[in-house]
């Protein structure tokens, strides 16, 4: 996945989506003060300069699915595992909760169902999407690049003994996202995500931790006059 | 009381000593108000007891624990209990190996110390879990599902060093305690307490063969144990030097682990002789030289501490890495600083009092440095684990942690049990090891 | 090294910092306090039930049914994801959206490609749709005053009422609505107007868009609306605007912007300028973002179109104002500039002849004829409507889909004095409390209805489901109130559109109707020079904004809005007052600290939160929360500002004793001397290298910025 | 000082140890057996339906295809189950008064479906799709067993994790050609392509089938 931040105009359109698809639960306010939010992708902000004026970046933070994985190598009993398909998984029913991966992941993108959230909330069986697992108390859950989406393109690429097209799948937050933020793909079969990882602008956050994550941002640039605009 | 005291006051003999402390077995009163001793912490027990329950009822979230700080009093609590039961080993196992006389008088209670700090101990992997009715999928048993364990991972390590630890102390505890319980069988007054000692002693009658095999297996078994336990709490330190969080990750953490251990090891065996000397009147068999040599051996361990806080300073600033030095100073300048200086004080400071004698054999001043420095390891394993995990690299994931009510209560649960554990011993085994006492006394003169 | 800014709270370092510090992150002790509230008690039956199922893993005993359908499906062999178009509408604009289908019932809100004003793309609020259509706090029955009825029973009390009506040709009979934009309400209510003739029908928005209406009258005699074409845009200039995140089309608008900001994939990358007194979605996507106050807009803003328009440089101007004006003339035919619906009429005015003195007409944007349904100024309508109230002029009121009770300071009061009032809202509002009638609504996902794009592209609403609980749709009310027979709203869209059956059902499976845009006027620009009023006297101006995702309170009883971190503050659950730095360090306040803001004779007490980069005499109150009638989610959530938009005195505001506890999701000092660690960002790659983020020492990082810089195209 | 023990105290000690041994080996075994166990799988247990239905009358006895009432077995991810109309197209002629078809007939009268209790059941954690496996060879009966000479249906594989397992690790050997997919009766004979060639016609084997994300999501 690619992350342009220079389209990126903070509307939560993507966060919202994310919650709709994968059955996310609401924790209450109070919960939220406790610091146990459970939202899978957030959209950091940071200022920069003086209070009084200062200059304002978003970054969408969600998991970046590393290649060598800080959290996969702590879990005791291989809850999250990372596939062929470079994803990092994370198998709900296999967690017993001990927390250290959460603990080992530089972007702190995992969160802890520290209660029964989705079980308490008060909206009825039927609105959730079946396709994705509604998970219980004490188990760990995070971004899994839709994993239901990419499942069914895998499994009618593989009926049909065809390669998954590059751009067939497409996650909630780049579905939902209004100005294209997101870019996703099969990068085996090359396509739009290769073309942006190949732009000079893009770049890995917390990249001194050598983690490799498959999600690469584009950096902001600013057109303050002197460049190639007008 | 002089620190170069003998290791027993002049005038004990043997069967002086074996009356003593096996009438303090027998007798049914231990001390003169034992009854209402045991009160408050059977009391602290029924409140862990409590809180494990209502923790499985209502789930990990009763704690304080949040997002970006998702441990909290659980490893805190294990790895503080598991420093203070790897302290009595060393005392039972290596110093035997040194074959140091001191250690044969406080050898018991050390061993029950280890015993009871790992049952605190053991209990909290299991309790900090999210669904701690699946503790059983660490364990690497053939299932239906074709799964094993990850055994890349410290926390499976760590299932396993508990595990040997947990077993081998009882086995040691147990070995160490045949004799006397032979010996408790032939005094004991009535038939219920001859039945109980005599299957405890699992018929050992003294015969040469059996003091020979015994020997050699005692022998074997603290040859094992001394690295035993240093491999154990390295696994513990490893815990954290396994992770790549701010702060955790340097190769320095197992040894400095071990320093821990030494240090609250030797402080809860001060904190338990001295009012166990007073109350049963074993003044005569645990002497000045014994407070001298433990406060000692405080001291050097604080200096071993002390270099370990300056090493953890001097790796981080050394690195360079710009979130480590960030995290850095907010444990020293932050919101959890008073945490900070609390450990340098009570672990290094104020131990280096113990270096003059006079201070060493104060009872009292002795007795408040040792719960200092008690107080001093849990602020350390909470500025390691807490202070950590609240700034990690992203600054957009910084948080706060406070303990709740429930993070407390089981805390103070745990303490009760351990007091609990340490006042049965002493109500129903000897108190010192008498077989080993006799080789250092002379026989009575008739 | 310079002093790095940790936090607004660190910069003056006193001793006393560690006790404010705390004081700066309060939730936590405060959490820890709170009492076993209403989640406490659902937290430990549903507990029970978890622990009551202890398996958690597969005990080999099947259990679970399966249950097929009577009927097979008609179409097509039934293989699980289904897409129908339909359209989410906010503010009585549409953006089109397609709802996924699994197994029979919607799950998902997605973008509908085809759509102008969606292009695939949707709002927050768009998503959360699914929530409101699935809330179990939607009214389920018919209340007469209190009480449930039965459906006949309102047939027989409307068949009265048409009676009444008639007889009075309408006299007492007022329909009040929000804005609407849909052809088929307006035709129906053009159809009563002619049963009734006196009837009048009156139009509030709370979030009002007046402000553009009269400007555009102003401008040009009649209230012709924008159609932006920021592709062709090489510069924009925003003021206080909300170009991105409410206005009409807003989703449109982002897409072309954002498609012209990466350098690397457009060859002219677009320059945008952003003045506004507190930060909005369009200041953070600017280049250059300067901050005024009302009070400097409404001296900037005039001598702004005096100098592009006229030519004559003012004096005492912000040093920016030059250049600004400088690159506007430069960029003839390629600027456009934009007006937020908070600034005054005259302010709109001014900005449509700098456009057009700009040149921008038919390159950068269009006018077209009003979207809007019969535009009418809603502050005049609802006064209107509230005085015949109080002069008991009004017998039977009708309002549908509107809550001016809770958003109408005044309206309460007034509503006594109607003999039959009706409300038709999908949830439990202020409104419905206080008529004597409160009907369900249906659900915008279960029923036909239709609605007009930001373009004028007509959109069709096609029912996702059928109704969960029995409600009526507001075309069904308003063709019962017209005659007895009970009309299916299908039929009425279908004939306001009079399409056949192929061009319906193609509607349907795009999700609009071809060719429905309206075409740009070529209304002409009326030579008018309006005086920007002065805003009150006084240390502190108050701006009144609508929350960026309840806007005015509609969506209290959304949980997923209610828990969404706003865009600047990351705050959930909560509307405090946002003040500026400088009036932060004058109150000496810290976030969570109450505080008092009066206007006028009216005073609110609310927690302060401190937004940096908002103008020095400004704060912000937010509209949407602090519902009294709203369900369980929305209940008792925030403060109510709605009293402060009556007031018209002086605005005061004084530090209030006590603290309150406010749930953000970021816990730490906002601001960096530097944030390029986490946000690479730089100046466009004329000048051959990203700049790499000064100061801090990230000497492990050396050969990744130097390997950015060296592989930029030869610019 | 008397003998506390009698001799008999002796031989008590042993058994005692050795009981205790012999109980820690037994319930080792047992931990380990016992999951695997037809029994506590719940193999070969009829469920009670409202309808007994007959997949022996059926499908031996008529000869009807499995997809006549599960539709959607090679198109969705559930095989679906036979609308109430599909039972009626013939039980509106024939057996049309039998009182085991009530049920049936009051469905279609008053239009509510039909309730079918689960037989072979996976937990909801786990996302099986019969499309694929249908597409890649897998014939019905290697999971629901020789339907045809089911009177009742009952359940015939463990379906533990480790049954699916195996066949993911290696499914050559469980392929069988595309015409015996739906004949339960179908059994590997000499002149059936050798799994190499079967794995070879229907592509498998090329994507790595043992990852968690595979089932579970």
């Amino acid at each position: 996945m690619s992350i342009d931040l220079n389209a990126c105009i903070g509307c939560n359109a993507c966060v919202v989506a994310c919650m709709a698809e994968n059955n996310i639960p609401v924790v209450g306010k109070q919960q939220v003060m406790h610091e146990r939010e459970m939202h899978w992708l957030r959209i950091d902000r940071y200022y920069e300069g003086s209070p009084e004026a200062p200059d304002m970046l978003f970054q969408p933070m969600l998991c970046q699915h590393c290649e060598r994985a800080p959290c996969e190598i702590v879990c005791p009993v291989g809850a999250t595992v990372h596939d062929e398909e470079g994803l990092n998984v994370m198998v709900y029913n296999r967690c017993v909760g001990t927390r250290f991966c959460s603990n080992n992941c530089p972007y702190k993108v995992r969160r802890f169902n520290y209660f029964a959230f989705a079980a308490e909330e008060r909206r009825p069986a039927v609105a959730r999407n079946p396709e994705v697992t509604v998970r219980a108390r004490g188990v760990m859950e995070k971004c899994t690049f839709c994993l239901q989406r990419i499942a069914a393109a895998r499994i009618d690429a593989d009926a049909a003994n065809r390669p998954v097209g590059a751009e067939e799948v497409q996650t909630a937050c780049q579905a939902a996202c209004p100005t294209q933020v997101f870019t996703f793909g099969n990068m085996a079969e090359g396509g739009q995500v290769v073309e942006r990882k190949k732009s000079p602008l893009t770049y890995v956050v917390l990249d001194d931790q050598d983690t490799q994550p498959r999600v690469t941002y584009e950096a902001r640039i600013r057109n303050d006059g002197s460049g190639a605009g007008a | 009381m002089t620190p170069f005291d003998p290791v027993a006051l002049a005038g004990s003999n043997n069967p002086d000593m074996t009356d003593h402390v096996s009438g303090i077995a027998l007798r049914s009163k231990a001390f003169r108000w034992g009854w209402i001793a045991i009160v408050l912490p059977a009391a602290l027990t029924s409140v862990l007891i409590g809180s494990i329950l209502y923790l499985f009822y209502a789930g990990v979230g009763i704690w304080g624990i949040d997002w970006p700080v998702a441990w909290g009093f659980a490893i805190i609590n294990y790895v503080w209990w598991i420093a203070i039961a790897s302290g009595g080993t060393f005392i039972s196992a290596l110093f035997f190996l040194t074959r140091s006389e001191w250690r044969n008088s406080i050898n018991r209670i050390a061993e029950s110390m280890t015993l009871f700090g790992a049952a605190c101990a053991g209990i909290y992997p299991i309790l900090h879990l999210g669904r701690p009715w699946l503790f059983y999928w660490l364990f690497p048993y053939p299932n239906t599902m074709g799964l094993w364990p990850q055994f890349r991972s410290p926390l499976l390590w760590d299932f396993f060093a508990i595990l040997t630890y947990v077993i081998s102390s009882v086995v040691f505890w147990y070995l160490g305690l045949l004799p006397d319980l032979a010996t408790l069988r032939d005094r004991a007054p009535t038939r219920g307490k001859q039945v109980l000692y005599g299957v405890m002693a699992l018929g050992f009658r003294g015969t040469s063969t059996q003091w020979r095999h015994y020997h050699a297996l005692y022998g074997v078994l603290a040859a094992v144990m001394a690295p035993l336990v240093c491999s154990v709490h390295s696994i513990v330190g490893l815990d954290f030097a396994g992770a790549a969080t701010v702060g955790w990750h340097s190769t320095m953490y197992p040894p400095f682990f071990i320093f821990g251990a030494f240090l609250s090891g030797f402080a809860t065996v001060l904190l338990l002789i001295m009012p166990m000397r007073r109350l049963l009147r074993l003044e005569r068999y645990i002497t000045g030289r014994h407070l001298d040599v433990l406060g000692r051996l405080l001291l050097t361990s604080s200096l071993f501490v002390g270099y370990g806080y300056i090493m953890d300073a001097f790796n981080t600033y050394y690195g360079g890495e710009k979130a480590e030095i960030t995290m850095y100073q907010e444990r020293l300048f932050g919101y959890y600083a008073g945490i900070y200086w609390a450990t340098i004080l009570f672990n290094v400071l104020l131990p280096q009092l113990l270096w003059f004698a006079a201070v060493r054999l104060n009872q009292l001043v002795v007795a408040l440095i040792a719960i200092g420095v008690i107080i001093g390891m849990w602020c350390e394993r909470y500025t390691i684990v807490v202070v950590s995990l609240h700034r990690p690299r992203l600054p957009s994931a910084y948080g706060l942690y406070h303990g709740s009510i429930w993070d407390w209560l089981t805390l103070m649960g745990t303490v009760g049990f351990f007091v609990f554990g340490i006042l049965l011993i002493v109500r129903l085994i000897p108190v010192i090891s008498m077989f080993e006492m006799r080789e250092i006394l002379a026989p009575r003169r008739p | 090294m310079s002093r790095q800014w940790r936090g607004l709270d660190r910069l003056s370092r006193d001793p006393a910092f560690v006790a404010r510090a705390s004081a700066e992150f309060p939730q936590l002790a405060a959490a820890l306090a709170a009492p076993r509230d209403r989640r406490g008690v659902l937290k430990l039956m549903a507990a029970g039930l978890a622990l009551a199922g202890l398996g958690g893993c597969d005990d080999g005993a099947p259990g679970g049914v399966l249950i097929p359908p009577v009927l097979p499906p008609t179409d097509t062999v039934f293989s699980g994801n289904q897409m129908f178009a339909t359209a989410s509408v906010v503010g009585g604009y549409a953006n089109g959206i397609l709802v996924r289908h699994a197994n029979g019932r919607p799950i998902k809100v997605e973008g509908n490609p085809l759509h102008p004003a969606s292009l695939g793309g949707t709002s927050a609020i768009g998503q959360a749709e699914i929530l409101g259509f699935y809330d179990p706090d939607r009214s389920r029955g018919l209340i007469r005053k209190g009480e449930p009825q039965a459906w006949s029973s309102l047939l027989t009390a409307v068949a009265a009422q048409r009676e009444a009506i008639r007889q009075s040709h309408g006299q007492g009979f007022r329909v009040l609505t929000g804005s609407t934009t849909s052809p088929t309400l307006a035709r129906q209510i053009a159809a009563l107007k002619q049963v009734y003739p006196d009837m009048q029908w009156h139009r509030w928005e709370p979030v009002s868009r007046d402000a553009v209406r009269a400007g555009a009258l102003l401008a040009y005699g009649q209230p012709v609306e924008l159609v932006a074409k920021l592709g062709a845009v090489d510069l924009l200039l925003t003021i206080d605007s909300d170009l991105f995140d409410s206005a009409p089309g807003h989703l449109r608008f982002a897409r072309d912007f954002a498609a012209r900001r990466n350098p690397t994939r457009t060859d002219r990358m677009n320059r945008a300028y952003a003045i506004e007194p507190t930060p909005t979605l369009t200041g953070v996507a600017a280049d250059h973002r300067f901050i005024a106050g009302p009070r400097d807009l409404a001296r900037i803003v005039p001598a702004l179109a005096a100098a592009v328009t006229g030519g004559e440089q003012p004096a005492d101007m912000p040093a920016w104002f030059a250049p600004l004006v400088a690159d506007l003339k430069a960029t003839r035919g390629r600027s456009f500039i934009h007006a937020g619906p908070a600034q005054p009429a005259a302010v709109h005015a001014l900005v449509h002849a700098m456009n057009e003195a700009l040149g921008g007409r038919g390159q950068t944007y269009d006018l077209i004829a009003s979207v809007e349904a019969d535009p009418v100024d809603h502050a005049a309508s609802l006064r209107g409507l509230i005085d015949d109230m109080n002069g008991g002029r009004v017998t039977t009121l009708l309002i549908i889909d509107s809550n001016p009770v809770f958003t109408a300071p005044g309206f309460g009061e007034a509503l006594g004095r109607v003999a039959v009032s009706m409300t038709l809202t999908d949830g439990p509002t202020e409104t419905g409390a206080k008529t004597t009638w409160n009907l369900p609504a249906r659900h915008g996902f279960e029923d036909w209805s239709d609605a007009r794009a930001y373009d004028g592209t007509v959109t069709l609403l096609q029912p996702q489901a059928r109704p969960l609980y029995d409600g009526i749709s507001p075309h069904y009310l308003l063709a019962l109130f017209a005659g007895p027979e009970e009309v299916n709203s299908r039929d009425v869209v279908r004939q306001t559109h009079g399409l056949n059956e192929q061009q319906w059902h193609d509607a349907l499976a795009t999700g609009l109707v071809a060719g429905t845009r309206t075409a740009p006027s070529d209304v002409a620009l009326k030579p008018v020079q309006p005086a920007v009023p002065m805003p009150a006297a006084g240390d502190v101006t108050l701006l009144i904004r609508p929350d960026p995702h309840l806007l005015d309170g509609r969506y209290a009883n959304n949980a997923w809005l209610q828990e969404l971190p706003r865009p600047l503050t990351k705050l959930t659950w909560d509307n405090p007052l946002l003040v500026s730095p400088a009036i932060a360090e004058r109150l000496k306040l810290t976030n969570g600290d109450q505080v008092t803001v009066a206007n006028g004779g009216v005073g609110v007490t609310l927690p302060a939160w401190i937004m940096p980069g908002q103008a020095p005499d400004c704060v912000v109150a937010l509209l949407g929360f602090g519902r009294s009638d709203v369900g369980m989610v929305g209940q008792g959530v925030g403060f109510d500002v709605y009293p402060l938009t009556a007031g018209r005195g002086p605005v005061s505001l004084h530090k209030a004793d006590g603290r309150a506890v406010l749930a953000s999701t970021e816990h730490h000092d906002p601001l960096f001397e530097d944030a390029g660690d986490y946000v690479h960002h730089g100046t466009p790659p004329h000048s051959r290298q990203i700049r790499p983020s000064s100061a801090n020492q990230r000497s492990n990082r050396r050969n990744t910025t130097a390997s950015l810089a060296g592989r930029l195209p030869g610019a | 000082m008397p003998a506390i023990f009698s001799p008999e105290a002796n031989l008590t000690a042993k058994l005692g140890l050795i009981g205790l041994a012999g109980l820690l080996l037994g319930g080792m075994g047992w931990w380990w057996l016992w999951p695997r166990t037809e029994y506590v799988r719940h193999n070969h247990w009829f469920v009670e339906q409202k309808v007994p239905f007959s997949h022996q009358h059926h499908v031996s006895g008529l000869g009807i295809d499995c997809r006549f009432c599960h539709m959607t077995v090679e198109t969705a991810a559930t095989a679906g189950m036979p609308p109430t109309y599909t039972c009626m197209t013939c039980h509106s002629q024939i057996w049309t008064n039998a009182a085991m078809l009530a049920p049936v007939r009051e469905s279609l009268a008053n239009n509510t479906p039909l309730i079918w209790r689960r037989v072979t059941d996976l937990p909801d954690y786990v996302y099986f799709n019969h499309k694929i496996h249908i597409a890649k060879g897998v014939g019905c009966e290697s999971c629901h067993g020789t339907m045809q000479d089911m009177p009742l249906t009952q359940k015939a594989r463990t379906l533990t994790m480790g049954f699916c397992l195996d066949c993911h690790r290696d499914p050559a050997p469980n392929l069988r050609p595309p015409e015996a997919i739906y004949n339960t009766e179908w059994h590997r004979t000499a002149d059936t392509p050798s799994p190499a060639v079967l794995a070879q016609l229907y592509h498998v084997g090329d994507r790595k089938l043992t990852d968690c994300s595979i089932c579970h999501r």
